[in-house]
């Protein structure tokens, strides 16, 4: 799992690690059954503080996406197919949201703009 | 939530015709790494006294671990560490004697924990005490208020005399602690910058008063930053909306507001002012003026 | 015109200003002819160094996107259309970047992110 | 570039046993924001003293504004403002009074910055030095340093003691100063945070030693922050390339690494390790390691 927190970003550090957990989990990256770092390890890593880790982990929980068991490490929770695709549109489109504003103030039509992201995706820019 | 570690309900302390403490009421719950913030002289190395009972409300109420401070015992005291913003000792011994003469206080002094807190400070226990610099003082202090696992940890400005690399271990110690020996920390800095990314909660004194009270990621939910720029009209010199807590009009059609995010409409906002908004984030150092404000009102 | 930097995200000062004049020139927000804040107005706004300030500055009067007049204050330099359009290309693609890259590790194809990145251009999400 | 403010050639000072400086050259120009960081006891002080002439080198040579600083005559000393890191006053006067004591030696005394200084810093004029707290001391020292309009403005940590509010405005005052009277200024600090927002220049000193002297944002573009998952196999416990400069091995595919920009290939580092690789930029905090330990080698 690779994390990374800018803890004077302003946004609040739990909702950047919910963030980041969330994505990896819809890119594939964390698989079901993947083990997530402890509090401890994270906090260690990160220099972040623990109370806030455990936060963003309990609210995963809470939303099904990591599972604890006693005395074991969180792991990813095995999900539907149709569960995970849903979350990947939606964080793709958030992700989208700031690329999108910017066409709309450089003058760039959606056409134009849909076309230059295929591109760039299909494309063999690796 | 967890254990009740210092409860003030309308702590008031006055030093003669100087009101240092008014009208405090908090419930700090462990574990936890509390940051006290505020100005100079707004209260908070006498709120620190005042938790380990070196100083006595002048009026209403203050329990540390469940105990009114005025009759906290050794059995307490010994789970409590202390340190000071001015650290002193006793100047004939050594480093090293000195924290074994500590030790005999404590019964649960870790010698373990001793030999590393001194090798990561970089320490020397052969050093004189009384040839310590700033830095070092400090760092012998740290190391003596830790030693004894205390449950509750007290710093007062610990870390303005340490150079970054010792700063950036301390603090990383001090995540490591509160995970260890479930303990809570309470840390007075002005350096937001350190305070931001080791603290989970906020406590900010304004002239005395509680200005904040509250989980710094929760403070960050609670404001944001709307950067404005007007596309045909002029704004106006000021804005009477309810949710602008601080504006700065840089020229006719731009302008940089401070928002509370809960009553704030942007749709609305820039539908009325015919305007682009850019909402960002605030870090610590942004929110601190108006933490501090909001304690004046 | 409407900067902003974080002096502590890594990104050398200079070059975050450069690349939002840039921007701003690209996107017809700032217009041939306007006027730039002085170095002494934008140092004062930011709290950044007005060295660092100056550099910027005078790299975009070297590229021709600014011009300094004797005892003036300095304003966007007229340019030609086509120049433009280029830079307004340019700059989207580079924004693209990041967004593309996420797409692949979501596994999201380049017909569907550049469909969904269209609609949102082009819908009534504004 | 600018005016030469100082140069210093071979510059070693020894204190009996001690090297505090150990061949420094460098040569700083203006007007500039020039950062002077490094550990504890890493000379900062000693050079700031070189500067000004309060220390002479044991070996090498220092200039100050066009001269020998064994020969530093009033002349160029009224052209430096100090505010060193322990300030000390004739503490029988009042705040006022030693303002106006001091401006008798100045010809360019400004009254005028001088009653805005205090206002903006919230100094009070009428009260007694001897009572001031350690951070109205700083400001008192700082108002007095920079009321003169000094080309040369020597600042030895003199933030510590400022509360976060009075230091934004102090760290916003440096860059009026720096424009209105083109002057340069030297400011040593552990809060790199306040650093990395106000200067343009870096000195860091590391054992007495230079470590480093660049513009600040010239040292953001030599150094990046590479972040590794390996996708197929592990990663190897140590990277040999030459660009790696730092490198920790969080788990068997997982590393994260400091690379020197200069000569890192990136797509030939993913192709090799067959990895993901991000790459971010890092700020004075991040590379302040990295300097340091330049000066090691």
């Amino acid at each position: 799992m690779l994390i990374t927190i800018d803890v004077h970003s302003g946004v609040p550090a739990y909702r950047q690690l919910l963030d980041q957990i969330r994505l990896q989990v819809a890119a594939g990256r964390l698989r079901p059954g993947d083990e997530i770092p402890s509090t401890r390890a994270l906090s260690a890593e990160l220099g972040l503080n623990p109370m806030t880790i455990s936060r963003a982990y309990a609210l995963l929980e809470e939303e099904g996406l990591l599972e604890r068991r006693p005395g074991l490490p969180l792991v990813v929770r095995a999900r539907s197919g149709a569960t995970s695709a849903t979350a990947r549109g939606a964080q793709f489109t958030r992700a989208l949201g700031p690329v999108a504003s910017m066409a709309r103030q450089l003058g760039i039509g959606g056409k134009e703009a849909g076309d230059a992201l295929r591109r760039l995706i299909d494309g063999n820019e690796r | 939530m967890g254990e009740m570690i210092f409860e003030a309900s309308g702590l008031t302390k006055e030093f003669g015709e100087v009101t240092a403490l008014r009208d405090v009421s908090l419930s700090l719950r462990g574990p936890s790494i509390i940051g006290l913030i505020g100005r100079n002289a707004s209260g908070k190395t006498t709120l620190l006294r005042h938790i380990v009972g070196l100083q006595l409300p002048t009026r209403g109420q203050a329990r540390t671990l469940g105990v009114a401070t005025r009759s906290l015992q050794h059995e307490q005291l010994a789970r409590i560490g202390v340190v000071p913003d001015a650290p002193t000792f006793m100047r004939w011994m050594s480093v090293g004697e000195q924290l074994r003469y500590l030790s005999a206080f404590y019964p649960r002094w870790d010698m373990e924990r001793q030999s590393s807190l001194a090798g990561l400070l970089e320490l020397d226990l052969h050093a004189d005490v009384s040839g310590l610099s700033t830095g070092s003082a400090q760092k012998l202090a740290i190391v003596a208020a830790l030693c004894p696992r205390p449950d509750l940890i007290l710093l007062d400005e610990p870390v303005s005399n340490l150079d970054p690399i010792a700063r950036d271990q301390f603090l990383k110690l001090l995540l490591e602690i509160v995970q260890e020996d479930r303990a809570t920390i309470v840390i007075s800095s002005h350096v937001l910058h350190d305070i931001e990314s080791t603290v989970d909660w906020i406590v900010c004194l304004n002239n005395g008063t509680v200005a904040a009270d509250a989980a710094l990621d929760d403070l960050k939910d609670q404001y944001a930053e709307w950067r404005v720029l007007a596309r045909t009209r002029d704004l106006p010199d000021r804005f009477a909306d309810a949710f602008v807590v601080r504006q700065t009009v840089m020229e006719p059609r731009r302008a940089r507001l401070v928002v509370r995010t809960a009553g704030a409409d942007l749709r609305a906002f820039q539908a009325a002012h015919d305007a682009d908004v850019e909402a960002a984030p605030l870090n610590l150092q942004g929110l601190f003026p108006i933490l501090v404000d909001n304690g004046r009102h």
